[in-house]
C-alpha cells in the first residue's frame, strides 16, 4: 500500500558496522523477502524499518515524506515469537489494536462500539481459521495458530507497510505451507506492502515478488568489526518463468499478481576502499 | 493564644494507671468541660517511645520518671515542668540474684537490665552500697518487655527490673532479691511532665490535669468504689487484682496533694536529684561533649536552682498541687 | 530398588506430611510435662489444656467492663492496619514499579534511590517515623508500607523489565500510546505476579504490624502479645502466634485462589509452540 | 516527540539519579534549620556537622569506660553475628531446600511443615527463642536463622523443582545415582539462585540482627541504635542507619560480583537454540 | 547393540487410555523411527522406554530380560530441548557420564584418570565437530551444536539402546541436514539401537531402517478417552529399492547397512470391541 525508500543508510552498533550503503526501492504492494547468513543484520534493518533504532548514517522515507522515527500503527509487525499477548484471549489480541484507537485513555471499548469492533474482528479470526477459538488463550494455542493470530492482530489495524521477521521459523514444514497460502491470500486482498526476513530460501522465493540478500562483501575475520554486510544480490522473482517449487499448495493463480520489477544486478560488486 | 485542645501520653506503670482509669471513668471529660478544654489520653506501649514522642513535640505531657525527663527532654532542650509528682518508688524496683543471696555476689557478673533506666541508676546506688563500682560488673542491655523470659535463660545470674515483671520473676524459687528501691526511698520519682511554654500558656491544662489526678486517686480508696477502681486498673495494665495490689504496697503513693506538696517542696529532693543528674553526666546522658554536670539548669520551688541558671530545662511546681490542696480548683 | 529421587510417596503423603508436626506436638508435650513436673506453676510451657482455656477467657467471654471479646478486638485492629498498609504499599509498588520497570527516564531516575531505600532496615528509622508520622494508626500502617513496598515494588519492576521488546514494540506498531501500554500491556501482565510477591510479603508485614504494635498501640495481636511478655502469659502468648500463622496461611490461600481465577492464563500450562 | 516509553536519559541520567537524593538532603537541612530555629538544643533533627563530629568521637576516640572504638566494635560484633547466622541459614536451606526439591518423599514430608513455619512470625516467638537457646550470642544467631532461612529455602525448592524433568532422567540415563544427581546436577544449578536470594535475605537478616540486638546484647550497631534512641541522640543513630545501609549495599555488590564471576553460565546471554 | 520387545503395551493416564495393544520387536542395532499425529502417544511411548513411566499393561524385555523401571546407563537418551548441562562447559557436559561411573560419591575424577577421560572426550567431541569449543558453556552454542553435543554426551556412555524425542525438530533445514550425516555415521560405528520419535517423515525415511507410524484407529471425538492410538504401520525401509529424498548430503554407501527385516502389515486393523 506504501512505497519505501532506503537511502545510502548504515547501522553501526558501537564501532561494529553491521550494514553498510544499503539502498533499496520498495514499491508500494510489493512482497519482499529479506535472506542472508544468521547475524548478518536482517533483523537490525527491520528493526529500522520499525523505527526501533535510527540510522547511522542514510535516511528512509515513506511515501516520500521521512519515517517516523519510532514504531506507529502504519507499520504492522509479526516476530519469531512473542507476537501475541499472553494476557489476552484470542479475540482480544485482536480487538486491541482497535480498542487503542478508539480509547485513548482506557485503550477498552464498551457498548455499541464495542459490539462492532468484535464484529469485525471476528471476521477476520474466521478467514485465519480461528473463528472457534476465539475466548483461548494464547498458550493454548499451537504455534501455528499462535503465528497466524498475530497476523490477524497486526493486520486488523490496517497498517500500510508490514513487517515479519521470521515469522514462519518456528512451525511444522505442513503447517507452514497452510500459513503461505494464508499469507499469500491475505497479501493480495489487503495490498498491503510486505517485507519479511526469513531463513528459508524456498519460502523466500515462494512468496516473495523481490529476494533481496545481505551479505558480508569482505569476508575476513580480522575485517568483521569495521565492515559491514550490504544488499548483495536483488532478485525480482518471476514465478511464470522461474519453476516454483511445486507441491507446497499455492494454487495456480498465484501468477496474476507477479512483480512487476526487473531483474536488476546489485549495486556494488566490489568495496570500495575509502572510509 | 490559649489552646483547646492537649495532647497526654502514658504508659503502663502502676504508679500511673489512674490516668486510664481517669479516662474510662469520664473523670477527664468532667474536668475538661470545667475548664472548656479537651485532653487525650493516649497509651504508648513503650515507655521509651512515649517520652521520646514527648521530646519531638507530639504531646504536651507524658508520665515520665525524675530521671528520665531530665536526661531525654531537659537535656534534649525542651523546658519540661514535673507537674504533678505522684508517687515515689518503695520497693517497685529491685536487684535480683539467681540462686545467691548477698548483694556483694553481683561482682564479676553479667546483670540485665535496660540500660540507663532507672534500673541503672538503682543498680548504681545499689553497688556503691557495698563499696562496689560499674567496673565491677558487666551490663547487658535487655528491653523491660523481655526480661521475665531473659530470666529464664540458663545464662541468665543477675538482673534489675521494675514491677510487674520484678514480682514475676520474685516467684521462682531460685529468684533472691537483694536490693530494691526502698533502701532509697524518695529517689525514683514518677511524674506527669508537661511542656513549660505550654503549661504557662495555658494554666487551665494545668489546673485540669491536677484536678483529675487527685480526683482519682480519693475514688481508689473509696471503701466503695475503690475496689472496681483497682480491679479496672489492674485489667488496664494486663494483670490480676492481686499482683496489682501487690505493686501498690511497693509504691508510694500521694494520695493527697498536701502530702505530694511536701515532698515537692523538701528540699531533699534537691538533693536527690543532685545524685540523678551525676549519675546522669557520668553515663554520658546529658550528652556527648558535655563539659559538666550543670550545664541542664533545674529549678525547685521557691528560689532553689540546680546547675546552670540561665539554661532551667527542668522544673518542679508545685503552684498546681497546691492550689488542689487548698481547694481552689 | 528404584533410586530415591524416583519413589513417589503415594498414599503414604499425608502420614509423611503429619509426621513433623505430630513429634514437634510430642516433644511440647513431654516437655511440658516435665517443667510441670519441676515446678507446679511454670508459665513457660503451659499444657494445651490451659492455653485452651485462656483463650476461651479471651475469645468467648465479654469483658466486663468494655463488653469487648479481647480476642476478636485484637484480631480486628491487627487486620485493620495490615489491610491498610498492605492496600497502600501496592498502589506505591504497583505506580512506582511500572514507572520504574517501564520508561528508562523513570528508570534513571529512581531506581537508584529506591535501591538505596529498600536497604534501610525499617526497625533502625521506627524512631524517626514515629517522629515524622505520630503515634496514631498512621506510623504502624507507615511501618508495614515501609517494610514491604520495596520488595513488591523490585518484584515489580522486574517483571515489567522483563517482558520481550517484541511486545512492547507490537503495541506501539498497534498505535499504543505510552499510557497505554502501561494499562493495557505492561499492567495486566504484572499484575500476576503482584500477587505471588503479595504473598511472600504477607510474613513481613506481620512481622512489622506486630513490632509497630509491640511499641505504640493499645489493641492489637502485636500488643497483646508484648503486654503479657510481661507476665511470661505463655499461656495465651502461644495460642495468639498459632492464630497468626493461621491468619497469615489462610490470606495466603486466598490470594493464590484469586490469582487463580482472575488470571487464568498465567496458571495455563506452559505454552506449546 | 517520542512516546515517553522511548525517551532514553542519556547523559542526564546522572543527573536524574542525583535528584531524589538531593531533594532528600535539601528537605532534611531545612527541617534541620527550622526545628534548630525553635529550640537551640533540638536533637530530633541535627545538622551534618554534629552527626559528623558525633561519628568522629565513635569511631576515632577511644570510649573513655571500655578503651574500645565504640563504632569499629559495634560494627564487628554485628557483621560476627550477621555471618554466623547466614551462613547457617544458608547451609541448613540447601540441605533441606535439595531434599523437598529432588525427592518426592522429601517434598511429602517436609514441605507442609516449612511452609507453617515460614508463617510463624519469629518476633513473636523470641521469649521461646531465649528460654531454648539463652541470652547469648546464639539468640541472636538463631533468630537471623529463623528469619531469613525459610525465604532461602523456598527458592531453592522453587529452583529445583523446576529443574526440566528431561535434566533429571537425562542424568540418570548417564548412570547418576540420586546423590550424584543431587551433587552434580541440582546443586551447582541451585548456586546462582541460592546468592540471588542471599541478596535479597540480606535487608532481612539486617533486620532480625537488630531486633535481636535491640532486645538483648551488649554491643552491636542495633544495641547502639536502641540504646542511644532513650536519649534521642539522634547525631549518632542517623549515621548508624547511613553506615548500616551502606554495609548492606556493599554486601550485595560483593554477592553479585561473586556469582558473576564464579558462574558465568548463570549470567550469559540467553541460549541461542 | 540390544534388542527391545515390546509386548502388548497399554499406556494410560487417569482413565485416558493413550496407547493400547502396541507390540514390537527390535532387533539389535535396528534405527526405528517413530512418526505419527502430534498427541498420539510418541513421547509417552519413549518415556516408557526410558523406564520414566510404566506401562498400565504389558511388558518391555531388553535382551530377553524385563527392563529396569527406571532411567539408567544402558539406554541413553537426547531430547529436542534441555538434554545438555547449562552450567557445565562443553567437555564438563561430556565428561559427566563417565566421571559418574568412575566416582560414585564425588562424581568427579582428578589427575590422572581424569586427563584420561578427557582424552576419550575430546576425541568424541572432534569427531562431532565441536573440537574446537571445548570451554563454551551451551548457552554459547547454536542450537546444532547443542543438539551434537547432547549427542556425544550420550554416547560416551556407550548405551546399548538411544532414544531421541525429536532431537532436531528445533534446528534450521541446513544445519539438520549435516546432522543427518554425522547421526548415520555414529550409528554405524557403534552399532547402537536407535529409537527415534520425528515429526518429519522425510527424515524418518532417510535415517530409519524402519518407520513405525502411531495412530488412533477410532477417530471420533466421543471416543478420544477410551480408545488410544496403537502402531498402524510398520514398515521396513529397503533403500536400495525406495528412492531416497536425494540431495540431503547421504553419501551413497548408506546403503551398506539396510533394514534386514521384511515389510510387514500392521498386526490388528480393526479393534475389537473388548474392555
Ligand atoms: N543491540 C545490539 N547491540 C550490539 N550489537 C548488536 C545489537 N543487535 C544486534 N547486534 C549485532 O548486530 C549483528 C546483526 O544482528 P542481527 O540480529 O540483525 O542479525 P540477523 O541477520 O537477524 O541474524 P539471525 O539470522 O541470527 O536472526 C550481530 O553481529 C549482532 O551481534
Ligand atoms: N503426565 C501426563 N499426564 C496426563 N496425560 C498426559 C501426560 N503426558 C502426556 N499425556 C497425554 O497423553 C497424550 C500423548 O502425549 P505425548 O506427549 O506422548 O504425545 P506425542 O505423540 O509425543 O505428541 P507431540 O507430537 O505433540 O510431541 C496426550 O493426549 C497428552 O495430553
Ligand atoms: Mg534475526
Ligand atoms: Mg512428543
Amino acid at each position: 500500500m506504501s512505497a519505501l525508500s532506503i537511502r545510502n543508510v548504515w547501522i553501526e552498533y558501537g564501532s561494529q558496522v553491521v550494514l553498510e550503503r544499503v539502498n533499496l526501492e520498495i514499491d508500494a504492494g510489493a512482497f519482499i523477502a529479506i535472506v542472508g547468513p544468521s547475524g548478518c543484520g536482517k533483523t537490525s534493518f527491520l528493526r529500522l524499518l520499525l523505527g526501533q533504532e535510527r540510522p547511522a548514517r542514510g535516511s528512509i522515507l515513506l511515501d516520500g515524506k521521512p519515517m517516523p522515527d519510532e514504531p506507529g500503527p502504519d507499520r504492522g509487525v509479526v516476530f519469531q515469537r512473542y507476537s501475541v499477548f499472553p494476557h489476552l484471549t484470542v479475540l482480544g489480541n485482536v480487538l486491541l489494536g482497535p480498542e487503542l484507537q478508539s480509547s485513548p485513555l482506557l485503550g477498552r471499548s464498551f457498548g455499541r462500539r464495542r459490539r462492532a469492533l468484535v464484529e469485525r474482528a471476528h471476521a477476520l479470526l474466521s478467514e485465519v481459521g480461528l473463528g472457534d477459538s476465539l475466548h483461548k488463550y494464547p498458550a493454548q494455542l499451537s504455534g501455528g495458530m499462535q503465528q497466524r493470530l498475530a497476523l490477524a492482530q497486526a493486520l486488523i489495524r490496517q497498517p500500510r507497510v508490514l513487517l515479519l521477521d521470521e515469522p514462519f521459523g518456528a512451525l511444522d514444514p505442513g503447517i507452514r505451507g497452510e500459513i503461505h497460502v494464508l499469507m499469500r491470500k491475505l497479501w493480495k486482498e489487503t495490498g498491503v506492502t510486505i517485507v519479511m526476513v526469513t531463513h528459508d530460501l524456498r519460502e523466500a522465493f515462494l512468496l516473495g515478488t523481490r529476494v533481496v540478500v545481505f551479505d558480508r562483501l569482505r569476508k575476513l575475520p580480522t575485517e568483521a568489526q569495521r565492515y559491514g554486510a550490504t544488499i548483495s544480490q536483488n532478485i525480482a522473482v518471476h514465478r511464470r518463468h522461474v519453476p516454483g517449487p511445486g507441491d507446497d499448495g499455492i494454487a495456480a493463480n498465484d501468477s496474476d499478481r507477479d512483480d512487476p520489477i526487473a531483474v536488476e544486478t546489485p549495486g556494488r560488486d566490489d568495496p570500495t576502499p575509502t572510509h | 493564644a490559649p489552646r483547646k485542645e492537649f495532647n497526654v501520653a502514658w504508659s503502663i506503670y502502676v504508679g500511673w494507671m489512674p490516668w486510664p482509669y481517669a479516662e474510662q471513668a469520664g473523670i477527664v471529660k468532667k474536668w475538661g468541660d470545667k475548664y472548656g478544654i479537651k485532653i487525650n489520653i493516649t497509651q504508648i506501649n513503650d515507655y521509651v517511645e512515649s517520652i521520646n514522642q514527648y521530646t519531638a513535640g507530639k504531646f504536651d505531657g507524658v508520665t515520665v520518671t525524675n530521671m528520665d525527663a531530665l536526661t531525654i527532654p531537659a537535656a534534649g532542650g525542651v523546658d519540661t515542668t514535673a507537674l504533678i509528682v505522684g508517687d515515689y518508688s518503695n520497693g517497685n524496683d529491685g536487684v535480683i540474684l539467681k540462686n545467691a543471696k548477698s548483694l556483694t555476689d553481683i561482682k564479676g557478673q553479667n546483670v540485665n537490665l535496660v540500660e540507663f533506666s532507672v534500673s541503672h541508676y538503682l543498680l548504681a546506688r545499689a553497688l556503691s552500697s557495698v563499696g562496689l563500682a560499674e567496673k565491677d560488673i558487666k551490663t547487658v542491655n535487655t528491653s523491660d518487655a523481655d526480661i521475665v523470659s531473659a530470666y529464664k535463660a540458663e545464662d541468665t545470674t543477675a538482673l534489675v527490673t521494675w514491677n510487674p515483671q520484678l514480682s514475676e520473676i520474685n516467684s521462682e524459687p531460685t529468684a533472691h532479691m537483694v536490693f530494691d528501691s526502698s533502701k532509697i526511698p524518695g529517689e525514683i520519682i514518677d511524674t506527669l511532665a508537661v511542656n513549660t511554654k505550654t503549661l504557662q500558656q495555658n494554666p487551665a491544662l494545668g489546673k485540669a490535669l491536677v484536678g483529675i489526678w487527685f480526683d482519682t486517686l480519693k475514688l481508689m480508696q473509696d471503701p466503695v468504689k475503690g475496689k472496681a477502681a483497682r480491679e479496672a486498673m489492674a485489667k488496664l495494665s494486663g494483670s490480676s487484682l492481686a499482683s496489682f495490689e501487690g505493686q501498690l504496697k511497693t509504691t508510694k503513693l500521694f494520695y493527697t496533694p498536701a502530702e505530694a506538696v511536701s515532698f515537692t517542696t523538701d528540699p531533699k529532693l534537691v538533693q536527690t536529684m543532685d545524685l540523678v543528674r551525676s549519675f546522669s553526666f557520668d553515663h554520658g546522658l546529658l550528652g556527648q561533649n558535655v563539659g559538666n554536670k550543670d550545664v541542664v539548669g533545674i529549678a525547685f520551688p521557691g528560689t532553689a536552682t540546680l546547675g546552670d541558671t540561665k539554661n532551667i530545662k527542668l522544673r518542679f511546681d508545685a503552684t498546681y498541687m497546691k492550689m488542689a490542696a487548698d481547694g481552689k480548683l | 530398588m528404584r533410586r530415591v529421587m524416583n519413589m513417589q510417596p503415594g498414599r503414604a503423603r499425608w502420614l509423611l506430611a503429619l509426621l513433623p508436626f505430630a513429634l514437634i506436638v510430642m516433644v511440647y508435650v513431654v516437655g511440658s510435662a516435665q517443667r510441670r513436673a519441676e515446678n507446679p506453676s511454670d508459665k513457660v510451657l503451659p499444657p494445651f489444656g490451659e492455653m485452651s482455656s485462656a483463650i476461651h477467657r479471651v475469645a468467648f467471654e465479654e469483658d466486663k467492663r468494655t463488653g469487648e471479646y479481647l480476642f476478636w478486638s485484637d484480631t480486628g485492629a491487627s487486620l485493620e492496619r495490615l489491610a491498610i498498609g498492605l492496600s497502600i504499599a501496592t498502589a506505591l509498588a504497583l505506580v512506582l514499579g511500572l514507572l520504574i520497570g517501564l520508561l528508562p527516564i523513570g528508570n534513571a531516575m529512581f531506581a537508584p534511590m529506591t535501591a538505596v531505600m529498600s536497604m534501610i532496615p525499617p526497625m533502625a528509622i521506627l524512631p524517626i517515623l514515629f517522629i515524622v508520622f505520630g503515634l496514631g494508626e498512621l506510623s504502624k500502617v507507615v511501618l508495614i508500607i515501609v517494610g514491604v513496598a520495596p520488595c513488591l515494588m523490585r518484584d515489580l519492576v522486574f517483571t515489567v523489565g522483563s517482558l520481550p521488546r517484541e511486545q512492547l514494540v507490537k503495541a506501539q506498531s498497534l498505535g499504543a500510546s505510552t499510557w497505554q501500554v502501561l494499562i493495557r500491556v505492561a499492567l495486566p501482565q504484572a499484575l500476576p505476579r503482584l500477587i505471588a510477591s503479595l504473598r511472600l510479603a504477607l510474613g513481613p508485614a506481620f512481622l512489622f504490624l506486630i513490632s509497630a504494635e509491640a511499641i505504640s498501640a493499645d489493641s492489637g495481636l502485636g500488643y497483646r502479645i508484648f503486654l503479657l511478655r510481661r507476665y511470661l502469659a505463655m499461656d495465651t502468648i502461644l495460642p495468639y502466634v498459632a492464630w497468626i500463622t493461621l491468619l497469615a496461611f489462610l490470606m495466603d490461600l486466598a490470594l493464590a485462589q484469586l490469582s487463580r481465577r482472575a488470571f487464568p492464563w498465567a496458571h495455563g500450562a506452559e505454552p506449546k509452540a
